[in-house]
């Protein structure tokens, strides 16, 4: 690979961020789709199988379509494919109301904040270990180069991803601040004091690959749960057996600490919708309620894209470093690959759904006991645990 | 007369965009989670497993008015209340609509007493009346299908004609 | 100095805050007016009658058969209870003797709109909680017991099931076999309620100890019906003072003495079990024999006043009558609404407690607005 | 629209604003008052079928004195002897009807409340099973007092408290009823007190806290006022309402507060129906007072 120029490197790196905000603009109504289905499954029920529009014209046609798909396996589950797109332009087209009593400039960018943060972070997760595809010469400036699964793999990555991630809270806190009403207050308040207390096990739990690691790099964490020697500027490494165990404790711990980060089922408390109407955006519509939405399910996939090259393997098919066991000579599942990444990512976002449909939700003391009396001391013992393991491998 | 193409018509550039915003907007209508009396049972029958509400696109029941695009005005309707309803449709954004569920709230249903609104349309305006005491949830279903036809049909000059027009 | 530093020293001011009359966990259009420390509940006022209709005032306006059609938008919920305890009341005012088997008739479906009753509680109580799968669980068990209504009296839930004097006509064929089939799905469903929330850690952290209300609070405060029964006190109006066909059922009442959300979450299921149980010899000892009592056209009263009450699935349901001489509608109709009298509970339940345990106080009092406020 | 240029009057625009009907206009309202005052009571009771005999007797007699003079009459006239009257006997109905009737006092705990309240009871009676116990309007709280905390009574849950509006009664206006049970001793009792208007007559709340409600609610329906209420307020209506709904002279349409409008009316269509409406049906509309 030969060294590029600024240009090419600028264009590269510009179109990294078009297709990568293009996967997150896919990604999260898909989720957010696959949320009402899964739900709806679980809860008995169909979901979105129809579309306005009734059996004439286009809509109509995807009507019968869907009417058809009914009738098969796999795909009865995916009626009502079209709603994202329609959730969406509707979303887009509403009335955009700013309370007349609310703080203009922060109510406007309070949703730009968490949403900046949330795709600042996207920036940093190595979706691929190999580039994803290369350009055709064809391609006038960035012919020939590369395009790589990660926009920059910045060796001190989880640093970036802990600090950045952080700011999100920030929109939250203004938001209901902003808003000038009661319940978005107590939302941003609470949120404010959720993130804070699980931010600290939260980033205890992923202290523990680093600390046997070595590094802070995406990359070559997800080589070094694949039982690879990697080299560090901590010296070599590789991953002891017995490293599992604290990986194993580490994932369920930083998993709890993700969804309290994220805002979800159980611990949904700042938009706690029957106690706080709709939580720190209640006075938010249209696009400016899509961004938060946005953002939030943005930091879903960040918490999933996280937890799978941290803990389960990352580009590999098993988890937490079971992957020595078998050779890279195997064909499909001894390999590194882009397509087992995407799967961990899917895993651990259907276990969002999966668990928001079965579990009640916290209350705000019972959050708080839950992180400073149990998930901060035994993330702290997992961490020493990981360091013995370090120290005597 | 019905048809002619009206001044309002000709100064707007109606388009497909249109036709593709109101099916959008159709297809996507979440519901204010606003129970009044006993229809709001029924209402929830009707997000229930049996009749699933979700299947036609309404199934996200939003506790915010800010962030609903219908309100089912489901039950009875009372001088106490009234305030509280218009506030609450004044809160929400434009396009809005609303379901009058129920002879309560159509038309003071069996309850012609000094304490109760005869009908939601003296509070705010209404687009769909749905007959019952209590309606049974297909009733609700068929007359949210019938918003749905309303909102495809709808053009935005058809929205504001009777406001310009009172404006001159 | 000392005046200079006084802006640090750290002050907390208490905020007023609305819960309703639109607020997703009121159930309806109850409002309350909290006055909040941080998250904590300094002073709760209950605020009611949004959805005031006037029902007393038209029931002393309709004769003493067309009254029965507005006792069922009353407790929506539960509009066969009402609807017992008004035909009850009218036949004591008259002293008219209902044949055993209309009696029977309407003990069945009375519990099983208990069982209705208590489901749609569960079903809103752990949505308020958190937990959306239960409410579509009860909802679909709920579903069976319309069907069984529609099948008896045409509606689903404002059935107006009764006459004066019995029953208007016969059970149709074919119900004996749906409420068999019933309380065969039934007892499945309840293990489905039970697996998702009885041994749930957060469930039982939401609710155990929260919103408690002692028996001596809960008699002097009036509580009737499962809020009482969970606090101790095993006063239920179907075994104290039994009508209809609850003197021959063979039915425990349940009981807890923790007076907390929790016991009250037991006692509720536990009654839905003893419900099943009278609604299954209801079944089995369905006598034969007329329906109807022989009763005038027109019932004309004399000077009376009667209280009577039942045991509905909220507390106990009393209706007064006035009747005048001669009168063909009451002269005077009140009704003692359970839900009215344990919401006053409600600043008692949650003074002290967090801004989340109100919505769980809320829910367990199981409160219906058309009841409340009549 | 009629313009000035074209000589005719222009109508009198309608003020802005929302609008009722005039009350005088509209027949729903008209009430139509009871004649009697039902209040059920062991004495009146007796006296009426004190007074049903003897109008009976006095029948028969005079059916007895017509026969005699008939009898005298056709001995006069030579004619044979008209048939002797039978004695009317009222007809039985053939149903399933039996009325409670008033009955002395037989229960032990309406004689202990006469033994404890002596002269302040004014009428202990049993009726349709239930215990009446009437007292003097002074001494409720004190009988509710007693009822609560005497070991041979016990009545610790009031389950129940109402009134009644009697119009056509002359030396009392109201009747309250309290609905007592005893819990462990599975009774129940109804104390009732008459007042007239204006009296108010003591909170239950000392006795028992449920009270609170069940007065305000008496005092927002029937607009009896209790002493020593901690919050005597208008618990179902809003406050500002106007009228007493559950007095007999209250239409049941209420006096106008359910028609107004809430809409926003922009540039006065509604109003302008409204009139057309109203004009169709003959009814005067009126601006309502400034709130």
């Amino acid at each position: 690979m030969t060294a590029m120029t600024l240009t090419q490197s600028f264009v590269t790196a510009l179109l990294q961020i078009v297709v990568l905000a293009l996967f997150v603009f896919v990604a999260v109504p898909v989720i957010v789709f696959a949320e009402r289905k899964v739900i709806g499954y679980v809860q008995l029920r169909l979901g979105y199988t129809r579309i306005a529009g009734g059996l004439h014209g286009v809509t109509g046609g995807l009507n019968r379509l869907m009417w058809w798909m009914g009738k098969l396996p796999f795909f009865s589950i995916l009626r009502g494919f079209p709603s994202f797109i329609a959730d969406g332009i509707k979303l887009f087209t509403k009335e955009d109301i700013v309370p007349e009593k609310a703080d203009w400039w922060v109510f406007h960018f309070a949703p730009a904040i968490s949403v900046v943060a949330a795709f600042t972070v996207l920036g940093i997760v190595s979706f691929s270990p190999a580039p994803l595809w290369t350009w055709p010469a064809a391609v006038p400036i960035v012919g020939g180069l590369p395009f790589a699964g990660v926009i920059s793999d910045v060796n001190v990555g989880l640093l970036m991803l802990v600090g950045v991630a952080s700011v999100g809270v920030y929109g939250i806190v203004l938001g209901g601040w902003a808003s000038n009403s009661k319940y978005p207050l107590l939302g941003g308040l609470r949120s404010a004091a959720q993130i804070v207390s699980y931010e600290v096990p939260l980033t205890f739990s992923l202290l523990v690959p680093v600390v046997l690691s070595g590094t802070l790099n995406f990359t070559q964490m997800s080589q070094y749960l694949s039982g690879a020697p990697i080299q560090t500027s901590a010296g070599p490494a590789q991953m002891p057996a017995l490293a599992i165990l604290p990986l194993f404790i580490g994932f369920f711990i930083y998993l709890t600490c993700g969804f309290a980060e994220t805002n979800r089922v159980p611990f949904d408390l700042p938009e706690a919708e029957t106690e706080l109407v709709a939580g720190f955006h209640t006075e938010y519509t249209g696009m400016k309620f899509g961004l938060f939405y946005l953002a939030e399910y943005a930091n879903m996939i960040i918490v999933a894209a996280v937890a799978a090259a941290f803990f389960l393997g990352g580009h590999h098919f098993l988890p937490f470093g079971l992957q020595r066991f078998i050779p890279p000579s195997v064909p499909v599942v001894g390999g590194a690959s882009f397509g087992w990444f995407l799967l961990w990512m899917a895993l651990i976002l259907f276990s969002y759904l999966w668990v928001r449909a079965t579990l009640p939700r916290y209350r705000y003391d019972q959050l708080m006991h839950v992180g400073w009396k149990w998930l901060i001391p035994l993330s702290l013992a997992n961490l020493c645990l990981a360091a013995l393991v370090r120290y005597f491998a | 007369m019905l048809n002619q193409p009206t001044a309002l018509e000709h100064i707007l550039i109606t388009t497909k965009v249109e036709k593709v915003l109101n099916w959008a907007r159709a297809s996507s209508v979440w519901p204010m989670t606003f129970g009044l009396a006993c229809c709001a049972i029924e209402m929830m029958a009707a997000g229930a497993a049996r009749f699933d509400f979700d299947r036609f696109g309404a199934g996200i029941f939003r506790a915010s008015p800010r962030q609903s695009d219908l309100m089912i005005v489901a039950g009875t309707v009372t001088y106490k209340m009234a305030p509280v309803i218009k506030r609450l449709y004044d809160q929400m954004p434009e396009p809005k609509w609303v379901i009058a569920m129920g002879s309560c709230a159509t038309a003071g249903g069996p309850f012609d007493s000094y304490h109760t609104i005869q009908g939601v349309d003296k509070v705010v305006p209404v687009d769909v009346f749905i007959p019952g005491c209590p309606p049974r949830p297909e009733s609700l279903i068929y007359g949210f299908l019938k918003l749905q036809d309303k909102i495809m049909s709808s053009s935005i000059g058809d929205r504001y004609k009777e406001l310009f027009e009172a404006a001159g | 100095m000392f005046v200079f530093l006084e802006f640090l020293v750290f002050k907390t001011e208490e905020m007023e805050i609305n819960l309703g009359p639109q607020h997703p966990s009121t159930h309806g259009v109850l409002r309350v007016k909290l006055r909040l420390d941080g998250e904590t509940v300094v002073q709760c006022t209950p605020i009611i009658g949004y959805l005031h209709r006037g029902v007393e005032k038209i029931c002393e306006n309709k004769t003493w058969f067309q009254g029965q059609v507005w006792t069922d938008r009353m407790d929506y919920v539960a509009a066969v209870t009402n609807n017992l305890g008004w035909a009850e009341g009218v036949e004591k005012l008259f002293g008219i003797q209902v044949p055993r088997r209309a009696h029977y008739v309407r003990t069945l479906l009375a519990e099983l709109n208990r069982i209705a009753s208590h489901q749609l509680w569960l079903a809103t109580h752990a949505l308020d909680i958190g937990a959306m799968t239960v409410f579509l669980y009860c909802f679909r068990d709920r579903e069976a017991i319309l069907d069984i209504f529609e099948a008896f009296c045409g509606a689903r839930l404002t059935t107006t099931a009764f006459r004066i004097g019995g029953l208007r006509e016969d059970v149709p064929p074919g119900m004996d076999r749906m409420v068999r089939n019933f309380l065969k799905a039934f007892s499945t469903g309840i293990e489905e309620y039970e697996t998702l929330l009885s041994e749930n850690r957060i469930w039982k952290k939401r609710t155990v100890g929260v919103a408690k209300l002692q028996a001596k609070d809960a008699v002097a405060l009036g509580i009737t019906g499962p809020v009482l029964r969970a606090a101790g006190v095993p006063y239920d109006v179907r075994k104290a003072f039994p009508s209809a066909a609850y003197a021959e059922m063979d039915f425990q009442i349940a009981t807890r003495p923790e007076a907390d959300t929790y016991a009250r979450y037991l006692v509720r299921l536990e009654e839905m079990r003893q419900s099943a149980r009278i609604v299954q010899q209801c079944l089995d000892g369905l006598p034969e024999g007329p329906v109807m009592a022989k009763i005038p056209k027109i019932l004309k009263s004399e000077v009376c006043e009667v209280y009577h009450s039942i045991e509905a699935p909220k507390g106990e349901l009393g209706y007064y009558f006035v009747g005048e001489k001669g009168g063909a509608n009451p002269y005077r109709m009140h009704v003692r609404a359970p839900s009215f009298v344990n919401l006053q509970a409600l600043p008692k339940m949650t003074e002290g407690n967090l801004l989340a345990d109100v919505i769980a106080a809320i829910g367990t009092l199981d409160v219906v607005l058309g009841e409340i406020d009549r | 629209m009629d313009t000035p240029e074209n000589g005719t009057p222009t109508p009198e625009a309608p003020a802005a604003g929302p609008y009722v009907y005039d009350l005088a206009a509209s027949p729903q309202r008209q009430v139509v008052l009871p004649k009697t005052a039902p209040l059920p009571s062991l004495k009146a009771y007796r006296a009426e079928v004190a007074a049903a005999q003897a109008a009976d007797e006095a029948k028969w007699q005079k059916m007895l004195a017509d026969f005699e003079t008939a009898k005298a009459k056709a001995a006069e006239e030579g004619k044979p002897e008209p048939k002797a009257p039978v004695r009317p006997v009222p007809r039985k109905d053939d149903n399933d009807v039996k009325t409670p009737f008033p009955t002395e006092a037989a229960d032990p705990d309406l004689h202990r409340l006469v033994e404890l309240l002596a002269d302040k009871v004014e009428e202990v009676f049993e009726q349709a099973g239930e215990l009446v116990c009437q007292v003097r309007k002074e001494c409720v709280l004190e009988t509710l007092l007693l009822c609560r905390d005497d070991e041979q009574l016990k009545y610790d849950l009031l389950a129940d408290e109402t009134a009644t509006h009697f119009p056509a009664a002359r030396d009392f206006a109201f009747s309250v009823v309290y609905q007592l049970t005893s819990i462990s001793r599975r009774k129940k009792l109804r104390i009732r007190i008459l007042i007239p208007e204006g009296f108010e007559p003591d909170s239950a709340f000392p006795a028992y806290p449920t009270a609170n409600w069940l007065e305000r609610e008496i005092y927002d329906m029937l607009g009896i006022r209790f002493r020593q209420h901690p919050d005597m307020t208008r618990i179902l209506c809003p406050e500002g309402w106007e009228g007493w709904p559950l007095r007999k002279e209250y239409p049941v349409v209420g006096l106008g507060q359910r028609d107004i409008d809430f809409r926003e009316d922009r540039s006065g269509v509604l109003m302008r129906m409204a009139m057309e409406k109203a004009g169709q049906m003959g009814i005067n509309l009126k601006v309502p007072k400034a709130d």
